[in-house]
């Protein structure tokens, strides 16, 4: 997901490396979303946009046919008059009121900042400004955090908080190049209060994030993996090496630069015997 | 591929022997695929251990960001090999969860009967090579007879017998076949008896119980912090199952117990395992019982777009909490997908369990993990 | 040069011609051997005779090893609900020969760096050691077995505990892992039950009071009775210690091909392969055969005799050879048949437990059993119930109900021993590892969380 | 003694390879080849007792030796690592004992040759009983189920004539056994079994 094509919230608060433009979109949606409750934020594309330089008309598209695709499923729901909601409904309802919106260029936002949950409040009057956000996307809360306070707030969550988060279920990343930066993503659930957590902090391309492997065990496989996809450095890992990919690759495959055709590089060649690509042969594995 | 960590617990060797570094797999009979477990042995006496993967790695994740959505869902198939229908079924429910989509009752209750079946299936091949890790070839075939007969329903049901895949976004692609119940139903009547027949085999076995009490133990705060899900971490007493926890599908309405165990050895592990084949019976009798008229598609846009914004959604597969992390772009196709694989993270915890013991047991260890490396190499 | 006196100029001076002397002794000897040795009667006695009979019986116990894998492979089908075996030839008869020609032109693969002077030698030295204890077996009344000798089963345990050394050997010469530790579990398991084999025969020999295998026989039928019936707790003990000599399932440390892959036959191939599967199962008949002989009268059925006495006098020899043959074959079958019901209902042993059950278990168990036979026997014999009669025992009915329920109830001290011993045994006692073996695990109502705001 | 016939044919055939396999155990490199003919050796003199008619001496030699203490010393030679031994040619220490063992070769030849030269124990006859039972051809036909009388007047002799060197022997074989399993036990197992 790149900047241009999220809604503002996300943009405002993924500002960390973003221009004070941004800030001022952030705020500005805020402010509308506050006055407006559910109407969708209009102005935001453009100062997004303006950060960006090359995939200007693909974005465009993007953002066109995205709006498209959300104004039909609108309509069929509206249509679908007696769906019952087990599902959250957070992740609905700005569809729907994209719908009632007539065909603006931008959907709902998909991320709702979090109101009256105690834990949360608790959670946000412990590490004040270190918690930069805290939102709901389908109904599922998520913390961002800065990284520096990543180690901090997972312990707190582990050992302190009123709801220990015992489990951890997940650690992996994404990563966003036109930031310049990856998100590493930890799932925490809670086994005594049934409850999940993702954490997420935002970290620049060329800085590190200390490790948890010392609070989960589990962390070690799952940091080595986010490391061998993304390059990310754990700070004190105690065996940081890569896991799925043979010792000695070059590259990191889920960074978004690194294309999906085959690559032939030394490993390849020194392990796999491959000598040359052979002519006419499509490598490319994309579609389109 | 990798180098052995060289982090030793004790260098005393009986006559100053060597210590010998053993590299088993990835073409050992009991390493359950692809995995190369590189031991450093002392004698019989695993001093350390080093689990080497990535042979099946086939960058899974990076095909899933250049696919369109409808075109994923096979890939998953291939994941999980074993459990097909289970990871089928984690991939369209992430993306309906994604989408808000509805589905009809009842495909819900046909995914459930196939899940578990699949289940069935799976528990049965960790049993038959489970057994047959320890020396036990005949449970071997006898689980092979009866997952033959799950394979048959499955080949008739899904047109496959070990890639299955009939779940699309929104429903299943086509209802049950006409002698789906009968034979499914034929299937539930047969198995009891037939797993009665393994615990006669084996439950009381002195062998058995000699190599598998006391064996693998990790307790229940270990198995939390090496962040152990299925059958590893109810086998250490954690109540833990995301059927009960995070119902999907009609589980809710379904009554099935979780069996736990209390050591958390590879006994126990097993026990849960037998259980909830058992229970697994239990839920396909009941939806089979309830299972309603109607379509079996729901109303999905003829182009797949997930709105922007993010999501998780977990199962319980036959291997643990399956997990899958869809952060979406609105586009038709995922900005990113990260699965969590069950067997990963559990496979993870070998070391642990291991070290200490004997190469017999880290045989015995690697069998009740039920680790597939489709779904760790990914 | 500086030593010119004492025993070395002796030693010196002397040598030549002593050893002159002995060279000379022994070509001036040779032709002289040679004719007066080598007389048509004793090359009849001594090559042609023993070479005919070594002839016939390779001939049928190879062909008998073969269809004992035949055996197996049916018997395990039959046991795994599938069908075995049924494409080669009618009910698939003709599936040894069809494997032993594949095993034949198989490529044979000596590793690079393996020991090849030794890597050839281990499936020899298996094979042999399992074929010349062939000889000595009673296949039927006297003049049916090769050769009789005084030290029949002496000479057996002796030598199987000479074949184990290939599969050492082949382990070692391997130069893999793999083989290396099979070979080392293979050595220990030998020393082990080795041990526990010998001393449960000895138990066994207070009756039969000789080592001659046809001496064990006659002394069964000069009784009257099998002598399982006397030592059964010493029959237990050499059936499990037979499997385990034989590194079968659930004792098959050696191969373990779930733990390691082959074990000491990881690096052969093809025919030597074959050499050491050949030897493996001619193993197994021989191990049956000794147990058929001490325990179960080898070639000899109660009443055989009378049946013989009722044929004319011209068919009775023959009679009684076929019976008897008959009777050994079905006595060793049935134990063979034993070996494979064993091998696929039971999970593999883990190697410490296996030496546990080797040096707490049977060690003792077969220890106690010769003090308590010899004292049972000696009771016996000063009531009067059994006399030594030029070394054969005879004794009554009284004397063979005493000997039967006497060697039943010795079960019981034994048992009580083992009991003493191995209480504290962690991976035997598992009840003091889990205070509850729980037949199903505890069953967990989760109810469906609550899921926050 | 008197070699005739077979007996002669066996002696000369064992004897010399008793004798050059002893001679292959202590000058080959490889420590299990030394073991492989150190068996060799062991089965010949096996042999030999056969040929005394000591049968149970010769069963008893080949499972005690060969199938006992030699399995167990190749068992103990897997497992130390004897490839520097292999790879390193002699050394001073090597040189040594070879001279001495060449020097007390040399005595111990010259001593057979002095007592031999003096009418020594190669020309001693043996006495008319021992010739009976050596000349004596085994009966194939003798009635089965007899005691061997090697063994039983070794049973006889080990539990009478010689009880205390017997016993002596076996309270050794103990010490040994209880040495070996104190000296083997480290901390570890008895942590684990304490």
């Amino acid at each position: 997901m790149s900047d241009e094509t999220k809604p503002a919230p996300e943009a405002g608060s993924s500002g960390v490396d973003a221009e004070r433009a941004a800030k001022v979109a952030a705020a500005k949606a805020k402010a509308a979303r506050e006055a407006a409750g559910e109407s969708p934020a209009t102005a935001e594309p453009a100062p997004a946009d303006a950060d960006k330089s090359v995939d200007a008309e693909k974005e465009a598209k993007i953002a066109a046919a995205k709006a498209k695709a959300a104004a039909a499923k609108a309509a069929r729901e509206a249509a679908d008059e007696g769906g019952e909601t087990p599902k959250p409904a957070p992740a609905k309802a700005p569809a729907k009121a994209a719908a009632k919106a007539p065909a603006k260029k931008e959907a709902a936002p998909a991320y709702a900042e979090i109101t009256g949950d105690a834990f949360i409040a608790a959670l946000r009057a412990v590490f004040r400004d270190d918690i930069k956000e805290a939102v709901t996307s389908n109904g599922q809360q998520i913390v961002r955090v800065v990284p520096e306070r990543a180690r901090d707030l997972l312990w707190y969550l582990r050992y302190d908080a009123a709801i220990r988060f015992d489990l951890l279920t997940d650690v992996t990343a994404a990563h966003y190049p036109d930031r310049k930066a990856f998100e590493v993503v930890y799932q925490l659930y809670s086994i005594a209060d049934n409850r999940r957590l993702r954490v997420k902090a935002e970290l620049p391309e060329d800085q590190s994030i200390y490790t948890v492997c010392d609070i989960w065990t589990t962390a070690n496989w799952l940091e080595r993996e986010v490391y061998d996809m993304f390059g990310i450095t754990f700070e004190g890992h105690p065996d940081l090496r890569r896991i799925l990919l043979p010792e000695g690759w070059v590259g990191f495959p889920l960074r978004k630069e690194y294309p999906v055709e085959y690559r032939h590089n030394e490993w390849v060649t020194e392990n796999l015997n491959i000598l040359e690509i052979p002519e006419g042969a499509d490598l490319t594995g994309k579609f389109d | 591929m990798n180098a052995i960590p060289l982090v030793t617990h004790h260098t005393e060797t009986l006559f100053d022997s060597e210590q010998m570094v053993l590299s088993m797999g990835p073409q050992h009979p009991s390493t359950h695929g692809v995995l190369r477990v590189i031991l450093k042995l002392d004698g019989e006496r695993v001093i350390d251990l080093d689990c080497d993967i990535g042979y099946l790695h086939r960058g899974a994740e990076k095909i899933f960001e250049n696919r369109l959505y409808p075109m994923i869902a096979p890939y998953f198939d291939r994941l999980d090999y074993i459990a097909a229908v289970s990871n089928g079924l984690l991939y369209v429910e992430t993306v309906e969860k994604a989408m808000g989509l509805e589905i009809p009752p009842r495909a819900q209750y046909l995914r459930v009967i196939l899940t578990e079946l699949n289940r069935l299936a799976s528990h049965l091949l960790w049993l038959a090579t489970h057994a047959l890790d320890i020396g036990g070839f005949t449970v071997f075939l006898y689980a092979f007879r009866e997952r033959e007969e799950i394979l048959k329903i499955f080949e008739n049901f899904f047109g496959a017998r070990l890639t299955c895949h009939a779940f699309r976004i929104g429903g299943m692609t086509y209802d049950a076949y006409p002698e789906f119940e009968a034979q499914v139903r034929a299937f539930c009547d047969l198995f009891p008896k037939r797993l009665e027949e393994y615990e006669t085999l084996l439950n009381e076995n002195r062998i058995w119980l000699g190599r598998t009490v006391g064996i693998g133990v990790i307790s229940a705060e270990d198995a939390i912090s090496l962040g152990l899900t299925g059958a590893p971490l109810r086998g250490s007493g954690v109540d833990y199952d995301v059927r009960k926890t995070d119902p999907y599908e009609c589980y809710a309405d379904l009554e099935f117990d979780i069996p736990i165990g209390e050591n958390g050895d590879t006994f126990d592990r097993y026990l849960v395992r037998m259980e909830e084949m058992r229970q697994s019976r239990r839920i396909i009798m009941q939806a089979l019982d309830r299972l309603p008229d109607g379509p079996v598609m729901g109303r999905v846009p003829k182009v797949i777009r997930v709105p922007a914004g993010e999501v998780y959604h977990s199962i319980e597969a036959p291997k643990g909490e399956l997990g899958l992390y869809l952060v979406s772009d609105g586009s038709t196709k995922p900005y990113r997908l990260r699965m969590r694989p069950a067997s990963f993270i559990n496979l993870a915890a070998l070391r642990k369990m291991t070290v200490g013991s004997l190469v017999s047991d880290v045989v015995a260890v690697i069998g009740s993990l039920d680790i597939v490396l489709g779904e760790i190499d990914r | 040069m500086m030593i010119a006196s004492g025993p070395w100029m002796l030693a010196l001076n002397a040598s030549p011609k002593w050893l002159e002397s002995l060279v000379e002794q022994f070509f001036a000897y040779l032709p002289a051997w040679l004719t007066s040795n080598l007389t048509p009667t004793d090359a009849a006695d001594f090559i042609v005779w023993p070479l005919i009979q070594i002839g016939v019986m390779l001939v049928v116990v190879l062909t008998a090893v073969a269809y004992l894998t035949l055996a197996e492979r049916k018997v395990s089908a039959w046991i795994q609900a599938r069908v075995g075996p049924n494409r080669t030839g009618p009910l698939g008869l003709l599936q040894p020969a069809a494997d032993g020609i594949k095993l034949l032109i198989k490529e044979d693969v000596i590793p690079f760096k393996a020991d090849k002077t030794v890597f050839t030698l281990a499936p020899i030295i298996s094979m042999v050691c399992a074929f010349v204890v062939l000889a000595v077996l009673p296949y039927g009344p006297h003049y049916a077995s090769i050769t009789n000798i005084n030290i029949g089963l002496l000479f057996i345990l002796s030598i199987s505990s000479v074949g184990v050394l290939g599969i050492i050997l082949g382990g070692w010469a391997s130069n893999s892992k793999y083989p290396l530790l099979g070979a080392l579990r293979s050595s220990a398991q030998m020393v082990s039950y080795e041990a526990a084999i010998g001393l449960t025969i000895v138990s066994a020999l207070i009756f039969t009071r000789t080592f001659s295998m046809q001496g064990i026989v006659e002394a069964q039928r000069s009784l009257g009775v099998w002598f399982v019936l006397f030592l059964f707790p010493s029959f237990i003990v050499f059936i499990v210690s037979a499997v385990a000599e034989t590194n079968r399932a659930p004792f098959d440390m050696a191969e373990a091909e779930s733990e390691l892959v082959g074990g000491f036959h990881t690096e052969y191939s093809g025919f030597r392969f074959s050499i050491f599967f050949i030897a493996e199962y001619a193993n197994m008949v021989v191990v049956s055969a000794i147990g058929a002989t001490l325990y179960l009268g080898g070639w000899y059925v109660p009443g055989m005799d009378w049946v013989a006495a009722q044929l004319p006098e011209a068919y009775r020899e023959a009679a009684l050879t076929l019976m008897g043959i008959t009777a050994f074959a079905i006595k060793c079958g049935a134990i063979l048949y034993l070996f494979i019901w064993m091998r696929w209902t039971f999970p593999r042993y883990r190697y410490d437990q296996l030496m546990e059950l080797g040096w707490k278990w049977l060690m003792p168990a077969a220890l106690a059993n010769i003090v308590l036979t010899a004292t049972i026997y000696i009771i016996g014999k000063e009531l009067g119930l059994v006399r030594s009669v030029e070394g054969v025992l005879q004794m009554d009915w009284q004397g063979k109900v005493y000997f039967t329920v006497a060697g039943l109830l010795a079960m019981f001290p034994i048992l009580a021993l083992l009991n003493a011993i191995n209480r504290n045994s962690k991976s035997f006692n598992l009840r003091a590892q889990r205070t509850t073996i729980p037949i199903s695990t505890r069953k967990v109502k989760l109810s469906p969380g609550v899921k926050p705001a | 003694m008197l070699l005739v016939g077979w007996e002669a044919l066996f002696f000369w055939l064992l004897t010399l390879s008793a004798l050059f396999a002893a001679v292959f155990t202590v000058s080959t490199r490889n420590p299990v080849h030394c073991a492989l003919f150190l068996i060799s050796t062991l089965i010949a003199t096996a042999g030999l007792f056969l040929l005394l008619r000591a049968e149970f001496v010769a069963g008893a030699q080949i499972l005690v030796y060969v199938g006992g203490i030699l399995v167990l010393f190749l068992f103990v030679l897997m497992l130390v690592n004897t490839r520097s031994e292999v790879e390193n040619p002699f050394n001073r220490q090597d040189k040594a004992g070879a001279f001495i063992a060449a020097l007390v070769g040399l005595a111990l030849l010259g001593a057979v040759t002095y007592t031999q030269q003096r009418g020594g124990f190669f020309k001693t006859k043996p006495s008319a009983d021992r010739l009976a039972i050596e000349n004596a051809r085994p009966d194939p036909n003798a009635p089965a189920g007899v005691i061997s009388a090697d063994t039983e007047t070794l049973g006889v002799t080990l539990y009478t004539r010689a009880v205390l060197p017997f016993e002596i022997a076996s309270v050794l074989l103990l010490m040994a056994i209880v040495g070996s399993v104190l000296l083997a036990r480290d901390r570890r197992q008895e942590e684990t079994y304490d």
